[in-house]
C-alpha cells in the first residue's frame, strides 16, 4: 500500500509533552502520524480555547433574547416577529502582519461563513483594527493594505461594511491588530446549527478545491511571530471572494430546500476542525473517504487532505436523497464531494485508498485537556497618577485633538467600503455612534458597533474592559436602540506569561462585572493570544474589540449625531469628573501615565435608561456619546456633522470647582451622552432624565455661528466650524500621504 | 546616459492560488472555446524608463525601487524584474 | 409591463433592485439566473450592479460574453427599455451596446458616497419623466467607474445627446471637485443612439426610499419609475 | 503537441492616462533619490499555456482569442501578444 508521507510531520508538533502524554492515554494506543496532526491541530490554543475556556465561562451569557449562545459558529438573538439576528466576530491578525491585504481579505471571508453556518444572510461587516503609529512606514503600508483587502472582498461579496474602529498606537507596529465581525439576518423556524445530528446523513464537501496551502495555518496563529514566519508562505491563504459569493448564495438557496440539516464552515483546522466539532456536539461519528475529496494538487497525503485550509470551503450534511441540493450546487457552478457520512460511533473513521488512516473518538479532538496558567499582576501597570500639562489655547488644543489619529475621521477607510449595499443601511458610517441597518419590510432596525479602547485596557484591564463594554453599549442607545447582545474578541500577548494571562483574567472579570450590570449576555466571542513581537518580546496593548447589538424598536427612533437646527438646546446627561488618564488630551499633552475614567456599571445603567427613555418620548433630535477626547470633541463632532455652530457656557456643565476649564472639556468620564432638543421639550427631557436619578443639564445651545465654549466672563473657544472640519478630516489622509 | 527599458512583473507565487487567472480560464477562455489554453496566472506589469551606464545598474535600480515602494509582497508574490534593452 | 433582473454570478445589488420594483413600485418582476434568462417574456430589462465574475479581468468583460446578454441585445434593438446600473453599465459597456469604457477610479480606490447627478436630457426612456437639469442625489460605489471614450467618441456622445447624467457639485455645475472618478467631462451615464438603452454608475435603487436617502427623498426612483411603461 | 508560454500584456493608451504609473511615479519623486526613473506605465498581465504546433500557431490563437473575447478594449487599451518560449 502506497500511502504519500509527509516526512517533516513529526517533527512540526507543537503538542506539550504532557499533552502527547494524555493523548497516547485517551486514545489507548499510540496515535499514528494523521491522528497526532490532527490531535496538534485541535489542541492548539485556536481552536482548542485552552487557556481561555475556564474564564470565559464566567461571562454571563442567557437573556430573554438570546437564541443560540457561546459554542456555535455565531451567535443568534430574537429581535421579534421570528426575525432573528447572528453575530460574531474573529481575529485574522498573525495573517496580517505579515500579508495584510490577503490576511485581511480571509478574515472576512472566514467570519461570513460562521453566519452562514447558521442559515442567516450575512448583511453586514465591521472592522475593528489597531496599528502603530502611521508615521511608520511599515504601518501604513499594514494600514492601506488591510483596509484594501477589507474592502475588496466585502464589496465583492455584497456585504456592506457598515461600522468599526481604528486605533493607532505604537505596541501595534508589527503585530497590529485585524478582527472582524458580520451580522445576518435570519428567521428563528429554520436556524441550523453546525451539528451533525443524524447519523445516515451524508457529507458533502462544497467550494473550493483542496490544496497544501495552509497546513498548519492553525498552529502559526497559535505561535509568537518570529523571523521565521516571514518564510511560513502557505501560511497566508489568497481571498476569493467571487467564490464565496457563489457559496453564500448556493448555500442559501441548498437550504432553503431543507434537505441540508447542518453547514459548518472550514477554517483553522480545515476538514478535521469541521467533523470533530459538529460530529462531537451531534454525539454522532463520521466516516470519509479522503480520495473522494475534490483536490487541486497531485499526490495529497491523508495528513494534507484532513489539515488543509484552503479557502472558500464549506461542509454541509444532507438529508439522503438530496438531489435537489447537488443541483443547486452546480447551477451555481460550484465543486462539490460526496466524502462520507454520518455515524452513530463516535468517532472520526477516515479512509484512503481502501485503508483505515483514522480513527479517533471525536470528543478526544475537541476537548483539549486545560494546561495550569498563572495569574500575576505585573509591576508597571498602576503608574501614579500624574497631572496633565494644560495647553492655554483652547481653541488650538481642539483642532490639535480633533486631527489625532484617534480621533480624526476615518472617512480615508469608510469611503473604500460599499456601506450601502443590501439597502438596509439608514445611519451610515460617519452618521452616528453606530450603524443601523433596518430589518427591511418592518418597522425596526437593529444598530451595531465594534469598540475598544487599549490605552484604558492597558492601564487597568479590568476597568478597561469595562468602559469598552460600557462606551459599545452607549453606541447603540445612541442611536436610538436597546443594546441586547454582545460578542467579543480578545487580543492578547502569550497567555504562558502570567502579566499576560492575568490582563486576560482582569479582563475578563471586567467585562462580566459591567455586562451583569447592563444586564447584556454575551453570545460568543474569539480569543487570539501570542499578540507579540519576538524580536522586541513587546506584547500588544491588551485590548478586546466589544460588538454590541441594539435593537431598534421602531425606525421614528432612529437618532443620528449631526445637530440638527440652530436654537436647539444641548443637554448633558452624566456628571463629568477629573479622569484623564489614558486620555487623548494628556497623549496630546505629553502625559500618559494615570488612570483611565472609572467604569461604574450602576451610573451607565441609569444613564443609558434615561437615553432610551428620552429618545422614545420623541424629545432627541440628536445624539451622541462622549468618549475620545471628551466633551469638546463629542461636541465639535455633532457640529461638523450638522454643519451648525453651538454656545455652550463652562459653568453649566456639572463638575468640581478644582477642575481646570482644559479638565472639563477633554475629561473623558464615562457614562455620558450629549444630546439636543427643541426648546419645546428641554424642560421635559430634563425632568425625564433627572427623575431617574441622573446628572443633566442644558449646557448651551446651537447656532448658525462659530463653535463657542465660554465662562461667564471669558470665552474659552471660538472656532469656525470649517476650522475644526478641516483639522478632523484632513489628518488621516494627510498622513497616510507622506512617504 | 543610455535608458534601458525595464519590466517588473508581479504575480502570486506558483503555490498560492490565483483566483482571477483561474477565474478568466474557466469562465471566458473555455466557455469562448479555445480549449488550447491550457492554463492562465494574471498578474500585473510595469515598464519602466531608466536611465543607467548599463543593462545591470538599470536591473539594480528597478530592484531597489520594487522593494522601496513594496510593490510587492514576497510572502506571496513573485516579482520579475526583466531589461528588455536600450531605448533609443 | 413585466421586468427581468438579469442575474450573473456575482451580482450582488440584484436583490435590491428587486425589492425597490416589487415593494416600493409594485411591479411584476422577476429575478433570473442569467442562463435561465429569456428575452421574448420580459418587456424591458435590469442589469444590476455587483462584480460579475467577480469583476477579474476588467469590470463587465467575462459577463458581456453571457448567451443573456445576446438575449439583451435582441431586446435593445427591439427597442426594449434596458438599464445597467454599475456593474451593469460595465457590461453594457463591455458588450458594445454602448460605447467608450470604465476603468478604473482615478484615485485608484473604490469610492462608496452620495454624488449629485444632473439629468442632461429626458429624451431617453428613463429620463422621459424627469426635467432637464434636474439634479438628483444618488450613492456610488463603484472602483471602475471613471468615463472614458476617444476625442471623437466624446464630440460624437455629447453633439446627439446620449450624455444623460453628469456628477455636478452643490451649484449643479460639473466640476473636479465634483467628479468622484476621473471620468472625462464629469459623464456619469450615457444611452445608445436609440435611446432605450441606459447605463449609469450610481445606485438609483439605493436612493428610492427615503429612509436610505441623507436627504429624506427617493430621487432615485424617478429613474426606476420608468420601467411601469 | 508542444505547450508554449505566451503573455498578454494590456496597457492604457495615452488618451485614457495611467493613474497608476502616474500615483507610483509620484511616489518615486517623493521618496527621491530614483530619478533615474524616466517614466512608468502600469498594465495588466497574462501568462497562458497554449497547446500549439509552433510558436506562430501559439501566437496566432491567442490573437484572434484576445480579439474575440475582448481582452482588451480597443477604444482605450494597447494589447501585445509575446510567444516566451515553449515549456517542458
Ligand atoms: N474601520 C472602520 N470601518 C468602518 N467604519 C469605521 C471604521 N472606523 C470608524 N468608522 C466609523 O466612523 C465613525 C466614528 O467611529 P469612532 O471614532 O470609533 O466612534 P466612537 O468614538 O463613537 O467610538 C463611526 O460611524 C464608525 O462606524
Ligand atoms: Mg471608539
Amino acid at each position: 500500500m502506497n500511502i504519500p508521507r509527509l516526512e517533516a510531520t513529526r517533527l512540526k508538533v507543537n503538542l506539550t509533552f504532557d499533552e502527547l502524554i494524555e493523548a497516547r492515554k485517551r486514545l489507548g494506543r499510540e496515535p499514528n502520524e494523521v491522528e497526532l496532526g490532527m490531535i496538534d491541530v485541535m489542541w492548539s490554543e485556536h481552536c482548542s480555547y485552552k487557556s481561555s475556556r475556564r474564564l470565559l465561562q464566567k461571562l454571563p451569557k442567557s437573556g430573554k433574547r438570546v437564541i443560540v449562545g457561546p459554542g456555535y459558529d455565531s451567535g443568534v438573538v430574537d429581535i421579534g416577529d421570528g426575525d432573528v439576528i447572528a453575530f460574531k466576530i474573529e481575529s485574522h491578525n498573525h495573517p496580517s502582519a505579515i500579508e495584510p491585504y490577503n490576511g485581511a481579505a480571509t478574515g472576512i471571508g472566514g467570519i461570513i461563513r460562521d453566519i452562514l453556518c447558521m442559515n442567516c444572510r450575512p448583511i453586514g461587516l465591521l472592522d475593528s483594527l489597531r496599528f502603530g503609529s502611521l508615521d511608520s512606514g511599515h504601518s501604513r503600508w499594514l494600514f492601506n493594505n488591510v483596509v484594501r483587502g477589507i474592502a475588496d472582498y466585502g464589496n465583492c461579496t455584497g456585504i456592506p461594511t457598515v461600522s468599526g474602529e481604528i486605533e493607532f498606537d505604537e505596541s501595534f507596529e508589527t503585530n497590529c491588530i485585524v478582527n472582524v465581525a458580520c451580522i445576518g439576518q435570519g428567521r428563528a423556524e429554520t436556524l441550523t446549527l453546525g451539528r451533525m445530528d443524524n447519523p445516515g446523513d451524508i457529507i458533502v464537501l462544497v467550494g473550493g478545491a483542496t490544496g497544501r496551502d495552509g497546513v498548519h495555518g492553525v498552529t502559526f496563529a497559535s505561535r509568537v511571530i518570529t523571523e521565521e514566519s516571514e518564510l511560513d508562505r502557505p501560511a497566508v491563504q489568497i481571498g476569493d471572494p467571487f467564490t464565496k459569493k457563489l457559496v453564500i448564495e448556493a448555500t442559501l438557496e441548498a437550504l432553503r430546500t431543507g434537505k441540508v440539516t447542518a453547514v459548518k464552515d472550514l477554517g483553522g483546522g480545515g476538514l478535521t476542525c469541521a467533523l470533530s466539532e459538529m460530529s462531537s456536539k451531534g454525539g454522532t461519528g463520521v466516516q470519509v473517504d479522503l480520495e473522494k475529496i475534490h483536490v487541486r494538487e497531485e499526490g495529497m497525503s491523508p495528513y494534507e487532505l484532513l489539515l488543509s485550509e484552503s479557502q472558500e470551503r464549506i461542509l454541509f450534511t444532507v438529508a439522503p436523497e438530496g438531489e435537489e441540493v447537488f443541483k443547486i450546487l452546480r447551477k451555481w457552478g460550484l465543486a462539490y464531494s460526496v466524502i462520507g457520512k454520518v455515524t452513530a460511533s463516535g468517532r472520526i473513521v477516515a479512509k484512503f485508498r481502501g485503508e483505515v488512516v483514522v480513527d479517533i473518538p471525536s470528543e478526544l479532538l475537541t476537548n483539549s485537556p486545560i494546561p495550569r496558567r498563572i495569574a500575576r499582576r505585573p509591576k508597571t501597570t498602576r503608574e501614579k497618577r500624574a497631572k496633565a500639562q494644560s495647553m492655554s489655547d483652547l481653541s488650538q488644543a481642539l483642532c490639535n485633538l480633533l486631527s489625532m489619529p484617534n480621533i480624526a475621521c476615518k472617512e480615508y477607510v469608510y469611503r473604500q467600503y460599499d456601506h450601502e449595499v443590501g439597502v438596509r443601511t439608514i445611519l451610515k458610517p460617519g452618521d452616528a455612534d453606530a450603524a443601523v441597518l433596518r430589518v427591511i419590510g418592518a418597522d425596526k432596525a437593529v444598530a451595531v458597533k465594534v469598540d475598544c479602547n487599549s490605552s484604558y485596557c492597558f492601564l487597568d484591564p479590568y476597568n478597561g474592559h469595562a468602559l469598552a463594554v460600557a462606551e459599545a453599549a452607549r453606541n447603540v442607545v445612541a442611536t436610538g436602540a436597546v443594546p441586547i447582545a454582545m460578542t467579543d474578541c480578545c487580543n492578547f500577548g502569550n497567555p504562558e506569561k502570567p502579566e499576560v494571562y492575568w490582563q486576560f483574567k482582569e479582563a475578563i472579570d471586567g467585562m462580566g462585572y459591567m455586562l451583569r450590570g447592563l444586564n447584556i449576555p454575551c453570545v460568543g466571542g474569539n480569543v487570539s493570544f501570542y499578540n507579540e513581537d519576538e524580536r522586541t518580546g513587546r506584547a500588544v496593548k491588551p485590548s478586546t474589540a466589544i460588538v454590541m447589538l441594539g435593537l431598534i424598536e421602531r425606525l421614528n427612533l432612529v437618532t443620528s449625531m449631526a445637530l440638527k437646527r440652530a436654537g436647539e438646546s444641548i443637554v448633558l446627561i452624566g456628571k463629568t469628573f477629573r479622569e484623564l488618564g489614558g486620555s487623548q488630551y494628556s497623549r496630546l499633552t505629553g502625559n500618559q501615565h494615570s488612570n483611565p475614567p472609572r467604569a461604574v456599571a450602576s451610573r451607565e445603567r441609569s444613564s443609558i435608561r434615561a437615553v432610551i427613555e428620552a429618545i422614545r418620548g420623541g424629545y432627541v433630535t440628536a445624539a451622541h456619546d462622549c468618549s475620545e477626547g471628551g466633551l469638546a470633541v463629542a461636541l465639535a463632532e455633532m457640529a461638523i456633522k450638522g454643519n451648525l455652530g453651538l454656545t455652550v457656557d463652562l459653568g453649566a456643565i456639572p463638575h468640581k470647582a478644582s477642575m481646570k476649564p482644559d479638565e472639563v472639556l477633554f475629561s473623558e468620564s464615562s457614562a455620558r451622552f450629549i444630546l439636543t432638543t427643541t426648546e419645546e421639550h428641554a424642560g421635559k427631557l430634563l425632568s425625564l432624565v433627572r427623575g431617574r436619578g441622573v446628572a443633566a443639564a442644558k449646557i448651551g445651545e446651537v447656532s448658525t455661528l462659530d463653535f463657542k465654549v465660554v465662562t461667564e466672563n471669558e470665552t474659552l473657544i471660538c472656532c469656525p466650524i470649517e476650522r475644526l472640519r478641516n483639522a478632523w478630516q484632513t489628518a488621516i489622509p494627510e498622513l497616510v500621504k507622506v512617504n | 546616459m543610455p535608458i534601458f527599458t525595464v519590466e517588473v512583473i508581479i504575480e502570486n507565487k506558483k503555490m498560492a492560488r490565483d483566483p482571477e487567472g483561474e477565474t478568466i480560464a474557466r469562465e471566458l477562455v473555455s466557455r469562448g472555446g479555445f480549449s488550447e489554453v491550457k492554463s492562465i496566472r494574471a498578474g500585473k506589469y510595469l515598464r519602466l524608463h531608466v536611465q543607467a551606464t548599463d543593462s545591470e545598474e538599470a536591473e539594480r535600480i528597478v530592484n531597489k525601487m520594487s522593494n522601496t515602494l513594496r510593490l510587492f509582497n514576497p510572502v506571496v508574490h513573485n516579482c520579475t524584474i526583466r531589461v528588455r534593452g536600450e531605448t533609443e | 409591463m413585466k421586468t427581468a433582473v438579469v442575474r450573473f454570478p456575482g451580482s450582488n445589488c440584484d436583490l435590491d433592485v428587486f425589492h425597490v420594483l416589487k415593494d416600493v413600485l409594485k411591479l411584476e418582476a422577476d429575478l433570473v439566473w442569467h442562463r435561465d434568462f429569456a428575452g421574448e417574456e420580459y418587456d424591458s430589462v435590469v442589469l444590476p450592479g455587483g462584480f460579475s465574475y467577480g469583476d477579474y479581468l476588467r469590470a463587465g468583460t467575462i459577463a458581456a460574453h453571457s448567451p443573456a446578454m445576446e438575449q439583451v441585445r435582441v431586446m435593445a434593438k427591439e427597442g426594449k427599455p434596458v438599464i445597467g446600473i454599475c456593474n451593469g453599465f460595465q457590461i453594457l459597456i463591455e458588450s458594445g451596446l454602448l460605447p467608450g469604457a470604465l476603468l478604473r477610479n482615478e484615485c485608484l480606490a473604490f469610492v462608496c458616497k452620495w454624488v449629485k447627478v444632473r439629468v442632461e436630457t429626458s429624451d431617453t426612456v428613463f429620463t422621459r419623466a424627469i426635467q432637464k437639469g434636474a439634479v438628483l442625489d444618488m450613492p456610488i460605489a463603484h472602483a471602475e467607474g471613471r468615463y472614458v471614450n476617444d476625442p471623437e467618441g466624446l464630440k460624437e456622445l455629447d453633439e446627439n445627446g446620449q450624455v444623460v447624467f453628469r456628477y455636478v457639485n452643490n451649484q449643479s455645475v460639473p466640476s473636479e471637485d465634483s467628479n468622484p472618478n476621473g471620468s472625462m467631462d464629469c459623464v456619469a451615464g450615457i444611452c445608445n443612439e436609440d435611446r432605450n438603452v441606459v447605463g449609469l454608475m450610481p445606485h438609483p435603487e439605493r436612493a428610492s426610499e427615503p429612509i436610505l436617502s441623507p436627504f429624506s427623498n427617493s430621487d432615485g426612483l424617478r429613474i426606476l419609475a420608468a420601467l411601469r411603461g
